[in-house]
C-alpha cells in the first residue's frame, strides 16, 4: 500500500514537473540544425540523421556499438553450460517451414535497403541491423541452428563492427588528423563501409542474445547451473 | 502550441506513469517494461521539445536513435539476467 | 594525446575478447602499463601546459563532441589506471579458481575502464548518458559473473536501479537541450539561468545520479551488489565506479546548473549525505558478513561526499575552496582504502572459505598482511591521521568553520567514530586465537597488492599537496 | 641539511624498526630481537646528539607543506628532548624486558611491531612542533597501542581494549574539534599553533578571549583522557590486562605522559604561561588535577592487586605534571616538567617488579606478596626505591619533584597546592608501605601461587631482573645526582628559563 502510494506520489511530482518544465521552456540561444545544415555537405553524407550519428557525434555512436558488445559479452558469459544438443535440426511445423523459407531472403533484401537507403534517407545500420536479426529470430524459431556452433568465429562476427569502426577512428591519428575524424574524399564511403559492417555485427549481436538466452527455448534445456 | 510540444506533453504523461509503475510494481518483468516505456517518453520529450523551438531538428533524433539501442541492449541484457536467476530457482516478483 | 586514454582500454577489451583464452592473461600487464603510462603523461602535459580540449572527429562543440582535460580530470585519470591496474593484478591471480568466469572478466575490466576514461574526459551531457550506460552495463556484468542466484539477483537489482538512473538522467539532458539547444557543458556552464525547466532538469538527473550513486535512501542496490560479486570487481565497484556518477553529480550542481540551485536544496542534500553516514555505519555495524560490512561502509562513506554540496553552495569562496580540496581528497583516499579494504577482506574470504565475521578468529597469524592492509585502509576511513582520510576530513571541518556550518561539523566529527565502532569489529575479532576453519594457502599478491592500496590511502596524507595543486588548474568553467 | 634531517631519522629509527619487524616471519626470533635493539640503542645515540645540540642552541627542524597552509613540523627543542630522552631510553629498557617476558609467546612479530609503532608515535608527539603534527602522532599512538592492549586475545582483553578504544577515540575526536576550531577560528596562519613561539595569543582581540577559555578546556578534556585526569581515567585500569612490558610503556611513557606532555604544550607554547594566568585556566585545571590526584590515590588504596594499585597510583601521579604546569612562575614549571621524566622512570620500575613477581611466582595480588622480599631480593629492593621515590622520601627522584612543586605552589601564590601535595604523599605513603611491610618483614605463607621460574644464578631470568635493576639505578641516580648538568633537573630548569625568558 505505501508502495503504491509512494509511487503515486512520485508519478504525480514527476508529471507536473515535467509539465511545467515543458511549459516555461526558454527559447532556445544555440541553433544546432542550423549548424548540421552549414556542415552537412562537409560530412561526405546526405542525410542529416546518419551525419550526426557517424560523423559529427560519431564518438556517441563508437561508445553505443560499445555498449552494444558489453551487453552480449554478459549475456554470453551467463549462458547455460552443458552439452548443446540440437534434437532436430528444423521445427516439424510445416507452415512455420513454408512462411520461413520465404520471409528470411526478404527480411534481409529489406535490410540491406534500409541500410542503403540510410545515406539519404531515414534508415542506417541499426535498423538494418535490427531486421537481420530479426530474419535470425525467425530462422531460430523455425529451428534452424544458426550462430550457436562456432565460438571464435561468432565472436569475431559480434566485434567486427566495432573493430572496422575503431579502426578507422585512430587511423585518422596516423595520418595526423584527429581521432574518429575522416579524410575528406573518403568520408562517404568510410561511413558506408562502417554501416554495412556494424549491420552485421548488430544482427548477429541481438541474435546471439537470443539465442544463447538461458531457458526453455535454449537447445540444451536446463540442468546444470554455475560453474 | 504546436504538435511538437504535443508531443512532449504526452511524453511527460508517459514518463510519469511509468514512474508509476515502476516503483509500485513488483514483479522484475513488468519492471522491465515499465522501463522501457519510460524510456519511450524520455524520446517524445528529447525530440518534442526542441523541434517546437525550431522545427526539424536532425540532432536528438540521432541522439534517440542512440538512446534506442542502447535501451534495446539494456533490455536485452536484463532479460538475459532475469532469465537466469529465475531458472536457478528465484522468484521473478519478490 | 587525449583519445588515447579511450583508445587502450577499447583495444585492449577487444583483444581480450577475440584472442585465445591464453592469451587474454598476457595481455593485462602491457595493457595496465599503456594505460598508467598514458594516464600519467597527460597529467604531466596538464601540470605543465594547462587544461586543453579536444574536438573529435575535428568537429567542434557544440556539433560535435570535445573531449577536455583539466587538473581535476586527469587527477581521475591517474586514479583510475592506479587503482585498476592493482586491481587487475590481484584479479589474475584471485580468478585462477574461476576458470570460466575470468574470461568474460577481461573484456568487461576494460571496457569498464573505458567508460570510466570516458566520463572523466567527456564535456558533452549526452556523452556522458552513453558513458553511464556503458560503465552500469559493464559493471552490472561483472557482478552477475558468477551467475549464483544472490549475484543474479544483486545485478538485477543494480541494473534496475542503474537503467532507471539512467532513464531520469536522460530525460534531464532532454530538457536541456530544449531550453538551451546546445549540450556541450562549457557552453552550457555560459548560458544555463535559473529557470524552472532548468531547475526540473537538475532535480531529474540529480535523482538518477543519486540513484547510481546509491545515496541514502536510494542505496539499497549497493551492498548485496558490491558485498556479492566477486573480490576484484567489488573493489572496482566500490571505488571507482560509483565516483563517476558522483563526479557529474557535482559538474551539474556547482558547474552547469550552478545558477539554477538553491543553498536549501544544497543542504537537503547534505542531509542526504548525513542519513547516508548514520545508516550505512550502522547496517556495517550490525552485519554478520564481512564484505557486507565493507559494502556498507561503502554507502556510509559516500555521505561524506555529498557534504560538498552545503559547503560549497552559498558560501565564501575561501570555504568552497576547501570543501571541493576536501571532497577531492576524500574521494582519492576512500578510492584507495576501499580498493584495499575489498582485496584484503576478499583474500580472507578464499583463505578460509566463508564471510562470518563472528567466525574469523585466526586469521591474524596466517593472514598477517592482508590483515594490515585491512587496518590501514580502516585508518583512512575512520579519518585519523597519518592518512589521506584524515586530510580530507580536516578540510571539510575547516569549511564548514569557515562556512559556520556547526551541523556539518558535527556531522563530519562524528562520522568517523561511526566508522571505528564497525571497522574494530573486524579487528576485534581477528585477535581472537580460537581457529574454526581451515586455512588455504592463497598466492602472496593477493595481500601484496592489498597492502600497495592500502599504502596508498596512507600515503596520501603526506602528499595531499599534489593532487590539490593539480586540481587547481582548471579551465574557466569547472570550480 | 643534516640538522633538518636529523628529526627524521630519530623517528625513523622506530619507524623503520617497526616495519622490518611487521615483515619478518614470525620464526626469525634473532634477527628481530638484533634488529630491535640495534635500532633502540641507535635512538638513544641520535637523541644524545640531539640533546647536546640543543644545549648548544642548535636548531632541529624538519618542514613540510601537507595541506595548503598547514605545516608538517617536526622540531627539537629542550622539552621535546626531555620527552625524546625518556621514551628512547625505556624503550631500550621495556624491549629487554618484553624480549624476556615473552619468550616463547605467539604472535612476537605483532608485539614488538606495535611496540616499535608506539614508540615511533611518542617520538613523533615529543618531536612535533606545531598542534597539527602533535595530532596526528596523538592519533596514531591511539591506533598503535590498541593492539598492545588485546595482544593476548582473551574475552577480557578484547573487552579492555574495547573499553580503551572508546576512551582514548572519543578523546582523539574531542581534540580534533579542538585542533580544528583553533585552526579554523583562531588562527589560520598557523603561527599561534606553531610550538616556537611565533605568533602570540596575547595580541588577539579581547572579544576572542571566552572562546580562547572554552578552547582550553576542549584541548585540556581531549588530552586528558589519555592524562587520565577523572572522570576521563577509567580506561586505564581496565587496560591492566596487556601484558607488564606494554602497561610499563603505557604507563611511563607512551599514552598518560603523552597527555601529560600535550597539556604542557598548550600551556606553555600555545597560549603561554602569563597568557594562560591572564586568561584565568590555570586554577580550573590546578584544581582539577588537585582532585585527581587525591582521588587517584584513595581508589589506589582500595586495590588489592599490586597493578591495579600501581594503575591508581599512576592515575594520581600523572597529575603532579598537570599540576605543575599550572603553577605561574618557573619553579613550579620545573616541578610539573621534572616530573615528566622522574615518574616515567619510577614507574616503570615498578611495573617491571609487579610483572617480575607475577611472571617468576605467579603473584598478582598485593597478599600474596608476603615474605617475596627473601626470594626475589634485588626486585624487591627496585621495587622499594620505587615506592619511597613515590612517596617522596628524600633524595629519591620524587622528592626532587615534590620540593619543586611545592615551592613553586607558593611562588604562585597558589598555598593550598602544599596541602595537596601533604595529603597525596601521606595516602602514598598509605598504599606503598603495607606492600614494604608485606614483602619484607612478613614470613612466607606456604607455596607461591604459580612458580614457574625457579630460583638459579638469580632469582628469576636474567632479560626480566637487569632492566629492573637499571631504571631502579636510574630513580636513585635522578635524585642524588640532580644537581649534576645533565641530570633531569637541570634539563628542566634549562627548559624553563627558554620558557620563561624568549
Amino acid at each position: 500500500m505505501i508502495r503504491v502510494l509512494g509511487a503515486a506520489l512520485a508519478a504525480i511530482i514527476t508529471l507536473l514537473g515535467l509539465t511545467l518544465a515543458l511549459w516555461f521552456a526558454p527559447a532556445t540561444q544555440v541553433n544546432l540544425p542550423q549548424q548540421v545544415e552549414l556542415n552537412i555537405d562537409a560530412s561526405g553524407i546526405a542525410h542529416p540523421i546518419t551525419a550526426v550519428l557517424l560523423n559529427f557525434r560519431s564518438y556517441d555512436t563508437l561508445l553505443e556499438v560499445a555498449v552494444v558488445l558489453v551487453a552480449v559479452v554478459a549475456g554470453l558469459a551467463l549462458r547455460e553450460r552443458g552439452p548443446r544438443v540440437t534434437p532436430h535440426e528444423r521445427s516439424a511445423d510445416p507452415m512455420l517451414q513454408a512462411l520461413t523459407r520465404r520471409l528470411l531472403p526478404l527480411l534481409v533484401l529489406t535490410g540491406v535497403y534500409v541500410l542503403w537507403a540510410g545515406s539519404y534517407a531515414p534508415g542506417g545500420a541499426f535498423q538494418a541491423g535490427a531486421l537481420v536479426a530479426a530474419a535470425g529470430v525467425l530462422a531460430r524459431l523455425a529451428g534452424y541452428d544458426i550462430a550457436s556452433r562456432v565460438d571464435r568465429l561468432l565472436r569475431l562476427g559480434l566485434a567486427l563492427g566495432f573493430i572496422l569502426f575503431l579502426t578507422v577512428a585512430v587511423s585518422a591519428m596516423f595520418g595526423g588528423r584527429p581521432f574518429l575524424n575522416y579524410p575528406d574524399e573518403w568520408a562517404g564511403s568510410l561511413i558506408f563501409l562502417i554501416e554495412a559492417v556494424l549491420t552485421f555485427s548488430i544482427g548477429l549481436t541481438l541474435l546471439s542474445l537470443f539465442v544463447h538466452a538461458p531457458g526453455d527455448a535454449s537447445p540444451q534445456g536446463g540442468g546444470d547451473y554455475g560453474r | 502550441m504546436g504538435v511538437d510540444l504535443w508531443y512532449a506533453l504526452v511524453g511527460a504523461v508517459i514518463i510519469a506513469l511509468s514512474v508509476f509503475a515502476f516503483i509500485s510494481a513488483r514483479h522484475l518483468m513488468k519492471k522491465l517494461l515499465a522501463f522501457n516505456m519510460m524510456g519511450s517518453g524520455v524520446f517524445l520529450i528529447m525530440v518534442g521539445l526542441p523541434q517546437h523551438q525550431h522545427g526539424v531538428d536532425a540532432v536528438p533524433q540521432a541522439l534517440v536513435l542512440t538512446g534506442i539501442v542502447v535501451a534495446v541492449s539494456a533490455t536485452a541484457l536484463a532479460l538475459v539476467i532475469l532469465r537466469r536467476y529465475v531458472r536457478s530457482g528465484g522468484d521473478p516478483a519478490p | 594525446m587525449i583519445p588515447i586514454l579511450l583508445i587502450i582500454p577499447l583495444a585492449f577489451a577487444i583483444l581480450s575478447l577475440l584472442l585465445p583464452r591464453k592469451w587474454t592473461r598476457t595481455i593485462v600487464i602491457p595493457g595496465l602499463i599503456l594505460q598508467l603510462g598514458a594516464a600519467l603523461i597527460l597529467c604531466l602535459t596538464i601540470y605543465t601546459e594547462g587544461p586543453q580540449d579536444y574536438a573529435l572527429g575535428d568537429w567542434q562543440a557544440p556539433l560535435g563532441i570535445s573531449l577536455l582535460a583539466d587538473g581535476f580530470t586527469v587527477t581521475l585519470l591517474a586514479l583510475t589506471a592506479l587503482i585498476a591496474a592493482l586491481c587487475a593484478i590481484y584479479a589474475l591471480f584471485f580468478l585462477e579458481r574461476y576458470n570460466r568466469e575470468q574470461f568474460y572478466f577481461w573484456p568487461l575490466f576494460w571496457f569498464l575502464l573505458a567508460s570510466l576514461n570516458g566520463i572523466w574526459l567527456a564535456a558533452d551531457l549526452f556523452n556522458l548518458y552513453v558513458g553511464l550506460e556503458l560503465l552500469g552495463l559493464s559493471a552490472v556484468g561483472m557482478v552477475a559473473l558468477t551467475s549464483e542466484r544472490p549475484a543474479l539477483k544483486a545485478a538485477l537489482d543494480y541494473l534496475y536501479a542503474a537503467l532507471f538512473g539512467s532513464l531520469a538522467y536522460l530525460a534531464g539532458v532532454a530538457l536541456i537541450y530544449g531550453a538551451y539547444g546546445t549540450l556541450a557543458i562549457p557552453q552550457l556552464s555560459e548560458m544555463v539561468a535559473g529557470n524552472i525547466t532548468t531547475q526540473v532538469a537538475v532535480a531529474l538527473m540529480s535523482v538518477g545520479l543519486l540513484l547510481k550513486t546509491a545515496i541514502f535512501p536510494l542505496h539499497f542496490w549497493l551492498p548485496p551488489a558490491h558485498g556479492g560479486a566477486l573480490a576484484p570487481v567489488s573493489a572496482l565497484l566500490s571505488a571507482l565506479v560509483v565516483k563517476a556518477s558522483f563526479y557529474i553529480l557535482a559538474l551539474i550542481w556547482l558547474d552547469v546548473g550552478a545558477l539554477a540551485v538553491t543553498v536549501s536544496a544544497a543542504q537537503l542534500m547534505g542531509a542526504l549525505g548525513a542519513g547516508a553516514i548514520l545508516w550505512g555505519s550502522w547496517n556495517a555495524f550490525k552485519t554478520p558478513q564481512v564484505k557486507m560490512l565493507v559494502a556498507y561502509s561503502t554507502v556510509a562513506q559516500l555521505g561524506y561526499l555529498m557534504m560538498l554540496f552545503p559547503l560549497a553552495i552559498g558560501v565564501s569562496e575561501a570555504a568552497a575552496t576547501m570543501a571541493w580540496q576536501g571532497t577531492i581528497l576524500h574521494l582519492l583516499a576512500h578510492a584507495f582504502a576501499k580498493a584495499a579494504m575489498f582485496l584484503s577482506v576478499g583474500t580472507l574470504v578464499l583463505a578460509i572459505g566463508h564471510g562470518r565475521i563472528a567466525d574469523l578468529g585466526g586469521v591474524s597469524q596466517h593472514m598477517p598482511m592482508a590483515l594490515f592492509a585491512f587496518g590501514l585502509s580502516a585508518v583512512s576511513l575512520m579519518g585519523l591521521p597519518p592518512s589521506g582520510g584524515f586530510n580530507a576530513k580536516w578540510l571539510l571541518l575547516q569549511s564548514a568553520i569557515q562556512s559556520g556550518q556547526w551541523h556539518w561539523f558535527v556531522v563530519i566529527a562524528g562520522g568517523g567514530l561511526l566508522t571505528a565502532a564497525y571497522v574494530f569489529r573486524i579487528f576485534r575479532v581477528s585477535f581472537t586465537e580460537t581457529v574454526r576453519h581451515e586455512i588455504q594457502a592463497t598466492h602472496p599478491m593477493l595481500q601484496l597488492s592489498a597492502l600497495l592500496l592500502a599504502f596508498i590511502a596512507i600515503g596520501l596524507g603526506f602528499a595531499s599537496e599534489w593532487p590539490l595543486r593539480l586540481m587547481d588548474l582548471t579551465g574557466g568553467g569547472t570550480p | 641539511m643534516t640538522n633538518a634531517l636529523m628529526p627524521i631519522y630519530v623517528l625513523a629509527t622506530s619507524l623503520i624498526a617497526a616495519l622490518v619487524i611487521f615483515t619478518l616471519p614470525e620464526r626469525f626470533h634473532k634477527v628481530r630481537t638484533t634488529f630491535n635493539l640495534s635500532a633502540a640503542v641507535l635512538k638513544i645515540v641520535l637523541v644524545g646528539v640531539m640533546a647536546v645540540g640543543i644545549a648548544n642552541q642548535l636548531d632541529y627542524e624538519f618542514r613540510y607543506e601537507l595541506l595548503p597552509g598547514i605545516d608538517f613540523i617536526l622540531r627539537a627543542d629542550a622539552l621535546s628532548m626531555l620527552f625524546a630522552a625518556l621514551s628512547s631510553v625505556l624503550w631500550l629498557c621495556t624491549t629487554l624486558y618484553a624480549i624476556g617476558y615473552l619468550e616463547d609467546a605467539p604472535n612476537r612479530s605483532r608485539f614488538f611491531g606495535f611496540f616499535s609503532l608506539c614508540v615511533a608515535s611518542t617520538m613523533g608527539i615529543s618531536l612535533a612542533g606545531n598542534l597539527f603534527t602533535f595530532l596526528i602522532f596523538f592519533e596514531l599512538l591511539t591506533l598503535s597501542t590498541y593492539p598492545l592492549v588485546v595482544h593476548r586475545g582473551t574475552e577480557k582483553s578484547l573487552t579492555a581494549g574495547r573499553t580503551y578504544l572508546r576512551y582514548t577515540l572519543g578523546g582523539g575526536a574531542i581534540l580534533l574539534i579542538g585542533v580544528a576550531l583553533m585552526y579554523g577560528l583562531v588562527d589560520q596562519t598557523g603561527t599561534i599553533t606553531d610550538f616556537a613561539q611565533t605568533g602570540s595569543m596575547a595580541e588577539l582581540p579581547a572579544e576572542q578571549h571566552v572562546l580562547l577559555f572554552v578552547l582550553f578546556f576542549v584541548l585540556i578534556i581531549g588530552l586528558g583522557v589519555k592524562a587520565a585526569l577523572v572522570p576521563l581515567h577509567g580506561w586505564l585500569p581496565i587496560a591492566m590486562v596487556a601484558p607488564a612490558p606494554v602497561s610499563a610503556l603505557l604507563h611511563a611513557v607512551a599514552v598518560v605522559k603523552a597527555g601529560a606532555f600535550g597539556i604542557v604544550r598548550v600551556i606553555y607554547d600555545i597560549y603561554e604561561i602569563e597568557f594562560a594566568w591572564q586568561l584565568g585556566v590555570l586554577l580550573p585545571l590546578a584544581i582539577w588535577a588537585s582532585i585527581t590526584i587525591i582521588w587517584g590515590s584513595l581508589m589506589a588504596l582500595r586495590q588489592h592487586e599490586v597493578k591495579k594499585r600501581l594503575a591508581y597510583s599512576t592515575v594520581s601521579q600523572v597529575s603532579y605534571i598537570a599540576l605543575g604546569a599550572c603553577l605561574f612562575g618557573p619553579i613550579g614549571t620545573i616541578g610539573g616538567i621534572v616530573h615528566l621524566l622522574h615518574q616515567g622512570i619510577m614507574k616503570v620500575t615498578l611495573f617491571f617488579c609487579a610483572g617480575n613477581y607475577a611472571e617468576t611466582l605467579g603473584i598478582h595480588k598485593i597478599s600474596e606478596l608476603d615474605g617475596a622480599g627473601r626470594r626475589m631480593p634485588l626486585t624487591s629492593i627496585a621495587f622499594t626505591l620505587g615506592a619511597f621515590g613515590m612517596i617522596g622520601v628524600p633524595p629519591l627522584a620524587g622528592f626532587i619533584s615534590k620540593w619543586y612543586l611545592g615551592i613553586g605552589a607558593l611562588d604562585a601564590g597558589m598555598g593550598w597546592v602544599i596541602g595537596v601535595l601533604i595529603a597525596s604523599s601521606m595516602l602514598n605513603a598509605a598504599y606503598f608501605l603495607p606492600i614494604l611491610y608485606r614483602l619484607w618483614f612478613k614470613p612466607v605463607q606456604g607455596p607461591w601461587p604459580d612458580e614457574h621460574i625457579l630460583a638459579g644464578r638469580f632469582e628469576t631470568i636474567g632479560l626480566l631482573l637487569w632492566p629492573t635493576v637499571a631504571t631502579a639505578v636510574f630513580s636513585v641516580a635522578a635524585g642524588l645526582f640532580a644537581a649534576h648538568m645533565f641530570s633531569p633537573l637541570s634539563w628542566a630548569s634549562l627548559i624553563t628559563y627558554r620558557e620563561y625568558l624568549p
